[in-house]
This record gives C-alpha cells, structure tokens and sequence, in this order.
C-alpha cells in the first residue's frame, strides 16, 4: 500500500509496522496510526485521517448559511452548541445582527453545560483508556444529568441544534434554572471522590506524569490550543482572550499547569470543570429578563461580501469559522478550524521515542473527537 | 509583541497592509503578500509568538488564493495573511517553520490540487488515495467569481438600491481601512 | 531514601483512598434505568420527527400547503403538495411526506411554519429494518391519529 | 494382581479428585464470572446482568453455551497446531493444583511432602500457554501480549517464592496440610504480615489480573494474547484463569489465613471446607474489588516496583525471619 511509504518494516533494524486503528479501543473513532516500533517503543508514528470525513465544507458551499446551523453539531458531537455558537455568532457578526442580552446569558449557560459534558466524558473514556473501568460510569452518571436539563431545553441530547441566528430556539423556564442549580451543586460534592478515586491515584500519576511533554513553543508551531497549551503554562482561553458573547463580565479564573505533561493537561481539564461551574452559577444569577430573539433577522439572510472570522474556546481548543461572502446567502467559501485537527498533528513529534502505553495515553490526553479532525 | 514595528516589518515584506475593525470581521489585520514572501513572512510570525490558526484556500480568479491565519498567545492580534498561487498552482511550503501547516497543506492539495513546493509529504490526507485529482472544492465555471466579488466593499455613500439588504449589515466606515488603501 | 519509602506510603494511602470509594459505591443503589422493562419518562419539550397537529376544535390540521418547510429545510427531506379544489379558500393538502433518514432535527421547519401545523412528536423508539419504514407519510398519520 | 489391589483405593482416591477438580474448576468459574460481572455493576452503580434467571444467575451458563457454539477462527497464517495447543496447555495443568490443596482436614487429594512446589511449578505452565498463544496467533498485539506476560510472570515469581519461603522457614516442611496446621494458635497473617503483602501484590501479578493485566490491556492491545481466540479455545483461556486464582488465593489462605481453622462446626474434619472457600472468596473478592478501582500500571513501573520494592522487602523479610527462628 503506497500509504506506508514512510513507514515500512526493517528487519535490518529490528523495527516493524504495527496498525493502531481504525477499529482500535483507544483510537476513540475512526482514526488509524501507523507506528513504527522497536521493541515497544514507536520511533515513527503516522496518523492516517479521513475515514469519518463527510464533505462539511462543500456542503456548505450548496445552501443558504442559515441551513448550515445542525452541521455544525455533526462536526464535534461532544461541544455541539459551542459549535452552534461559534457559527450563529459568525452570521450575527457577518450580518451586523444584535443578540438579546437574554440570548446571550442562555447560550453562556448551555454551552459552559455542554463544556462540562465533553469533559466528562473525556474523562471517564480517558480513564478507560488507562485501564481503569469505574470512573466512565461515574462521570456518565452525572453527564447524565447535563443530557437531562439539556435534552428539556433543547429537545436532544447530543447533536442540539438549538441557536439560531439572532437568538435561540427555546427559552429556558424556571424548572432549567433550578435542575441546573442542583446539577452545579451536585457535581461540586462528586469532586472529592474524583480526587480521591482518580486524581490522587499513585498509579495514574505514574502514567501521566513526564509523559507527552509539551512546550509554548512546540504549541506555537503546530497551533495547539485548549487545555493542551493551557497546561503548558500560557493562560490562553478564547473565552479571555478575544472574550466573545459576554464572556468578559464573568469572574472565572484559566486553570494552567506548569510542565505541559499529560497530567498537567488533565488537570486543567478537571480544575475547568469547577470554571465552567462558576459561570453558570453567574450567569443563572444574572439572567435577564427579555425576548429570546432578535426580530429583525431577514428570512434570506444575505452576507455582505467579504471574509469573516468568529472564534470560540471549544472543549478541545480554539474553533474557528472563517467565511468569505461574494454577498449572496450561500457561503463563498467555509472553512472551519477544528481545535482536534491541530491538537492531533502532534502526534508524530510528540510521541517519538515513547512506549506504547504512552502512546496510548498521549494520545488520550489530546482528547481528540476524530469527526471533527475529518469534518 | 511592539504591534507598530510589527506593521512596518510586514509592510516590509508584503504588499498591503490594512487594519480591519475587529467587531465586523472577527480579524484584526489582513496582509496581502507575494508568493515568495510567505516562508519569511511565517518565520517572522513565528519569531514574534505568533501561532498558525489555520492554512486554507479559496479559489477566485485569477488564481486560487491561499490564506493564513495568525493569532498570539498574549495579546489579540488575528492576521490574515493571503497570497496567490502561481500558473502551475505551486507555493512554498511553511511546514518547515510551522510544523502544524504541515496537515493543512496536504489538506489543501486534497481540496483544491494547490503543489506546496517542498513540501516534506505531500500526500492525501482527508481523501482517499485514488482521490487525489478528485479536487473537490475547486468552483466550476459558473460560480467561480473574481477575486474582488469577495473583497470587503468600502462603504458606499449612497443608500443600497436593493431593499432586502438590511442597512445594518453594511460594514461601517473603518479610518484604518481607508488608511490603508491609500497605502496601497 | 526517604522519598523511597515516603513514595510507598503515600502511593499506598492512594490506593486506600481509591478502594474506598469503590465499597462505597458497591453498596450504594444503583442508579440506571433498566430499559425495556421501565422506561423513563421523556421531556414533552423532546424532538422527534415532526407530525402535523391535529387541533381539537376542527378535528383537522391546518397546512396550508404553502411549502416553506420545504424551502427551509436543509436536508431536503420533506415533500409537501397541494392542489385548488372547488369551494375551499387557498389549496388543500394532498402529500406530505418526511423522510426521517435523511433529517437532521434541526426544527426549521416548526419553527418556519406560519400556521403552526407542525409540532415535533415525541416518538424515540425508532428502529427499523428497511429505509422505507421511515418514510414518513405525516398526512396519513394525521388523519389516523385520534 | 496384588499390587493392583493395594494401589486401588488410591486409585479410586485419584480419580474422584481429578472429578472433584473439574466440578471445583467450572464451578469456581461459574461463580466467579457472576460475581464479578455482579460487583462490577454494583460498583458502576448499575445491577450487572440482569435478564436470564432471576438476578441473572443463569447469565454464566447460558455464555457458556454460547462460547461452546461458537466458530473456532483459525487466523490463515497462524501456526495452527501450537494455535489450538495453547489453550489446552492453560487449561489442563490447572486440576494438578487442586490435588494437594488441603480444603478441610479430610478433604485433601494427596498430602504430598512437596505440595507447595507442585503447585507452583504448575501454576508457572500458565506462562507457557500464553507464549505459545501470543507467538502462534500471528498478530502484533498478542505477540506483545505474550511476551508482556513472560517478562511480567517471571518477575513476579521471585518475590513470591521469597515471602512463601519465610514461611517455609518457620514451619519446615513443604506440606500444605502441615502448615495449615502450624497456625493453630495465631495465623501467619499476624506474624508475617509484610510477606502477606508481598504475596498479595505478586498474586494479583501473576494471575494477570488489573491493575497488572498488561498480557490483556485492551486499551493499548486490543485484547492482548486471546485477540485472536474465540468460541472454546477462548474460554479455556479464561476458565484457566479463574482456576488460576482460585488456586493461588488457595495459597494464601493455607500460608496465611489459616487454612481450613475457624469457629468449629459440628464434623469440623469435613465442614471445615467451609472456612477455606469463605477465605478464598473473600480474598477472589478483593481481586475483584481492585481491579475494579485502579487504571493499569506501565509496563516499565511495574517491573519497577517489583524490582525497587517487591524483592529487596522480601529478602529483607526473609533475612529477619531466618534470624527470628535461629534466635527462638
């Protein structure tokens, strides 16, 4: 197969070509790498993408750019209204539309609660993917209860399409403000026995510490962001840095790590459990009253020509749609940057050298959500 | 990051550098470059903290228009830089500077057939293998459109003849835009 | 050494601190739902696929077969036709079709409509063994439908 | 024709405890297999299997039935014979064991002098099976799976046989029946509790059990040295390995917990068996318990510690016993 040029078996130097994926248990989907092994350790590795790969962007060439909203969902499954968001705020920046505050404080809420979700399931499958079986069922058990309130507001529980442009689709009553307020309260006293089940576990530390280390720099040239690049020590949120929505009026702080290691990613990822907490618990006491979509918002919503940028912090790091508009209402051309696509590159540099355990659990740490790497 | 030396260092190497209102386009600078600027332009991004958003293409006439997108750790700085591939569509690598460019680049010769010179591998990596004259995104004659149907318009004094655009969907008249393009 | 034996312990008091949790939850009720034999109840606020109302007072839908779902629909999954008849204001329904393979959920359709003759059901038990099982003819449902 | 009936109770003797040990292997793996599928639901906050039989206890039964029905896939390039030997060579030293294992005072098929040996130069064959499973199935991942295993095996049966040989020290024999009954007063838990440790930690080792299940780790090789088993060659993998930990939980409850002694039941020579397998349990239950709570160690952590703390403890342990008997 002209796919393995790079990497084929030397009997000369004792290496051969082992094939993770892509059915593999660790792989989370249908990612395929190539690794060259010597011994146990991969000296080469090779990512082999595409399998789950649907066309999203030329999909999007062909129909108006409101009818693009439930793709966004299918991109990444696990941050499906962050995606929303970025792509309602997209049009809504594109278009000059002005969100209802109200809008605004919802989709804070659901998309911190969809932040939380993906976490937790990364989690509990990161977990997994380190041996240990019980901590999946326990972040599903409150994961479920995310899916609860979410399902009831927005009427699904995985792919929502639920923003709109200029609003949201549902309003939110006073049974989403008390279940939520009760979930915040819940997964706060679950914390101590994450810590103590997982977090404090000597075994796990062994695992992840020293082992898939990056540097800022390293994070740089390959554009890695999200948690990866926040545990290497740059506070560096979406959320913050370009604060979109109303991100800016919340108090919450960017968890970093020092060392870049798979444990210092995988503890900003829990401390941004308690973050995300935070913001809602703000956001659900300052929720306004008022209406839950702009009325102004044309039928056939035609994008002045032009290109045009919307960033947010996804679960896995910076997601970008970039739209360039010849000012008809089908997209010129619509490119999204997915957080896991630049995340995963990194595979081939960062795992050199490691044993295959590591490989595993470095490539867990990516938290990688493979649709959205092949769109 | 000194975002005035930066200016002049990009005005330096490119051909147009225009300021962008941030709360229209969600970008901050958009630099045109030639061809053979683009690696000292990526190894200057680089050398100042820059970090490579994304790499992507869109084809226009004359020639497809491949662009990069820059952003910084520290500071929000987003710049769009763009430059246009030649007759044979060929570029120059950046993979070399930025590593991370190495997967949008094969990503990009899967979608609209554009040869990074120099490139380390350059070989499908979204598509199948067989798929590799596939170049899905290329427009087709009808709906491929010049390069200045997709430019940002300069506000225009006169009120929009057609009553189904929205007067607020107009970008605002931008003093650095307008700076500019007299630069330019 | 003595980070030798220090390791040890606190490593072991970890491990204590994890079997802990675990007998805990060993004998604590569980917390699933076992599905075929009871079911939970579903939100109304739940989006199936859609299904023309029956409003009570007329004991009849109220599309006007004016197509919009159709338009605004992304995935082209839904086929609505109507025809003049003699003695009826505007057209009368005669096909409306959903083809649930193809639909995404998104309710543009529910949300386009300007009768508010579309409503989501809350259906979730949906599997099939051919495509055809869910080509949805909605008219048809409408008018079995209590 | 004397001889013949001078040996045939012994005979007799042999053949209903070869039969008693097929009823102990399936049954302990019947048991074993609800259980843990029971409390790792329970522990998952979930009921485990619950359709067939009331609570599921028929599950077991009916998996058996299934695995029997099975295809038997021979991969096209496996080596064949070695592929179908493997099993076999797991599953059928696992009834010698259970000969020499003193279930109460009269439940014992031979008292042998050498008991302890025996049973591990039996329980040591399982490592072989893996090898020859792992190298003849002709795939990457149970190859590391064999050979994760060997290396692991053979590590973890140094500081076996050294805090087991403290114990030897003090009693001076190699009968297990003997030993047992050394601990009338006080049992050897209480008296060498950091070889009891060291036992346990080894134990879990070497019946590849999580957090040690590097042979199997299915997140990094698929399913490890079985990836290519199915049907019945793959249950005989896994009924081995229930035997497998009943035997050396067996071990630990002759070394350390007693033996068959307890609070004494009417006709305690026999129904002290009923002590025995609630100690066996209890410790199968603490297999269980942690290879329900812990991710899986490293393969190079694990040699680690066996290594940096398992043998150094061990001989350290065996040196003060050595000192403590000469002394008393």
């Amino acid at each position: 197969m002209a796919m393995d040029v790079e990497i084929l078996e030397d009997p000369k130097h004792h290496r051969y070509v082992l094939n993770m994926g892509p059915q593999h248990p660790s792989t989370h989907g249908v990612l395929r790498v190539l690794l060259e092994l010597e011994g146990e350790y991969a000296m080469e590795l090779l990512p082999v993408l595409g399998y789950g790969h649907r066309c999203h962007e030329k999909i999007a060439e062909h129909k108006p750019v409101k009818s693009f909203m439930p793709n966004t969902a299918r991109m990444d499954y696990l941050g499906a209204l962050i995606y929303n968001h970025g792509y309602a705020q997209l049009l809504e920046r594109a278009a000059g539309i002005e969100v209802p505050e109200r809008v605004e404080y919802i989709r804070v809420i659901t998309s911190e609660l969809n932040r939380i979700q993906s976490h937790l399931l990364w989690y509990g499958a990161y977990l997994l993917d380190l041996g240990a079986f019980t901590p999946i069922m326990y972040a599903f058990d409150d994961r479920e209860h995310i899916l609860d309130i979410l399902e009831d507001v927005t009427g699904s529980r995985l792919t929502y399409c639920y923003f709109r442009v200029g609003g949201v689709s549902k309003d939110i009553d006073d049974k989403f403000v008390t279940s939520t307020r009760a979930f915040v309260k819940r997964l706060r006293s679950r914390f101590p026995m994450y810590e103590d089940l997982v977090n404090g576990n000597v075994i796990l530390q062994n695992r992840l510490n020293d082992v898939g280390e990056l540097t800022p720099h390293t994070c740089a040239r390959y554009g890695i962001t999200g948690p990866l690049l926040r545990g290497t020590g740059v506070a560096y949120d979406m959320r913050r840095a370009e604060p979109y929505s109303i991100y800016s009026q919340f108090d919450f702080e960017i968890p970093t790590g020092t060392k870049g290691d798979c444990m210092a990613s995988f503890m900003v990822r829990f401390h941004e459990l308690e973050q995300s907490l935070r913001i809602i618990e703000q956001a659900l006491d300052g929720l306004p009253e008022g209406p839950i979509m702009t009325p102004k918002v044309p039928k056939k919503l035609k994008i002045p020509a032009g290109d045009y940028n919307s960033s947010v912090e996804a679960p896995r790091g910076e997601l970008s749609y970039y739209l360039v508009s010849d000012g008809s209402d089908v997209p010129y051309r619509l490119k999204v940057r997915t957080p896991s696509y630049s995340n995963l590159s990194v595979v081939p540099e960062m795992c050199q050298g490691m044993l295959l355990s590591d490989v595993v659990s470095a490539m867990g740490a990516l938290d990688l959500v493979i649709p959205e790497i092949d769109r | 990051m000194d975002i005035n030396k930066l200016k002049k260092q990009w005005q330096d190497l490119s051909t147009a550098v225009e300021g962008i209102d941030y709360s229209v386009s969600g970008h901050d600078y958009n630099v045109s470059l030639e061809r053979d600027k683009v690696r000292d332009f990526a190894a200057l991004m680089l050398e100042e903290g820059f970090y490579l958003v994304d790499l992507m293409a869109v084809h226009v006439t004359p020639a497809i228009e491949v662009v990069y997108q820059f952003a910084h750790f520290e500071a929000r700085c987003r710049v769009l830089a763009r430059a246009f591939v030649d007759d044979n569509s060929e570029m120059p690598t950046i993979s070399d500077i930025y590593q991370g460019a190495n997967w949008h680049e094969r990503e990009t010769r899967d979608f609209h057939g554009v040869v990074f010179v120099d490139h380390p591998y350059l070989y499908p990596l979204i598509l199948a293998e067989e798929d590799v004259d596939l170049k899905p995104l290329l427009k087709d004659e009808a709906n491929l459109k010049d390069v200045d149907a997709v430019r940002r318009k300069p506000p225009e004094p006169a009120p929009e003849p057609k009553p189904e655009v929205k007067p607020e969907v107009k970008p605002e008249a931008k003093p650095e835009a307008a700076k500019s393009q007299e630069q330019s | 050494m003595k980070s030798y034996f220090s390791t040890l312990f606190t490593g072991a008091w970890s491990l204590i601190l994890g079997l802990k949790v675990t007998i805990k939850a060993l004998f604590s009720p569980i917390v699933t739902c076992q599905y075929p034999r009871e079911k939970m109840e579903v939100t109304p606020n739940y989006r199936g696929h859609i299904d023309l109302v029956k409003f009570a007072d007329t004991g009849a839908h109220k599309c006007i077969s004016c197509g919009s779902c159709m338009r605004d629909c992304p995935s082209d999954c839904i086929v609505v036709e109507g025809e003049k008849r003699e003695g009826v204001k505007g057209k009368v329904l005669t096909i409306f079709t959903l083809d649930f393979t193809k639909c995404s959920l998104c309710g543009a359709c529910v949300e386009v409509c300007p009768t508010k003759a579309l409503d989501y059901c809350n259906d979730y038990e949906l599997a099939g063994f051919t495509r055809e099982e869910f080509y949805f003819d909605l008219l048809k449902r409408v008018e079995e439908r209590e | 024709m004397e001889i013949f009936y001078s040996l045939l109770p012994e005979l007799i003797r042999i053949v209903i405890a070869a039969i008693c040990g097929a009823v102990i292997v399936f049954g302990n793996a019947l048991v074993m297999g609800y259980a843990e599928r029971k409390l790792a639901g329970h522990i998952m906050f979930r009921p485990g299997p619950m359709e067939v039989g009331p609570h599921g206890i028929y599950q077991l039964v009916i998996d058996g039935l299934k695995l029997m029905g099975k295809q038997l896939v021979i991969p096209k390039n496996a080596d064949t014979p070695l592929f179908m030997l493997a099993p076999l060579i797991a599953f059928a030293p696992v009834f010698v064991p259970l000969l020499v294992i003193p279930f109460s005072d009269k439940i014992q098929g031979f008292d042998l002098d050498v008991g302890l040996l025996l049973i591990l130069a039996f329980a040591s064959i399982n490592v072989l099976a893996i090898l020859i499973g792992g190298w003849s199935s002709n795939n990457k991942y149970s190859l590391f799976g064999a050979i994760r295993s060997v290396a692991q095996n053979v590590a973890y049966e140094i500081p076996m046989l050294i805090s087991l040989l403290a114990i030897i020290f003090m009693t001076n024999t190699f009968s297990l029946k003997e030993i047992a009954a050394a601990q009338s007063p006080v049992w050897f838990v209480v008296i060498q509790p950091l070889a009891f440790l060291i036992y346990i930690v080894a134990m879990v080792a070497e019946t590849n059990r999580a957090p040690f299940d590097l042979p199997e780790a299915e997140s990094e090789l698929t399913a490890g040295f079985h990836t290519e088993y199915s049907g019945m060659s793959f249950s005989l993998f896994v009924l081995g390995e229930y035997a497998n930990m009943f035997i050396v939980c067996s071990v630990a409850t002759v070394f350390f917990l007693g033996g068959d002694s307890g609070i004494p039941l009417p006709y305690f020579e026999y129904t002290g068996i009923i002590w025995f397998l609630l100690k066996v349990y209890l410790l199968m239950f603490f297999l269980i318990w942690i290879r329900w709570t812990y991710p899986r160690t490293r393969f190079d952590q694990l040699m680690n510690f066996c290594w940096k703390y398992l043998i150094p403890f061990s001989l350290v342990n065996l040196l003060i016993t050595v000192v403590m008997v000469k002394l008393l």
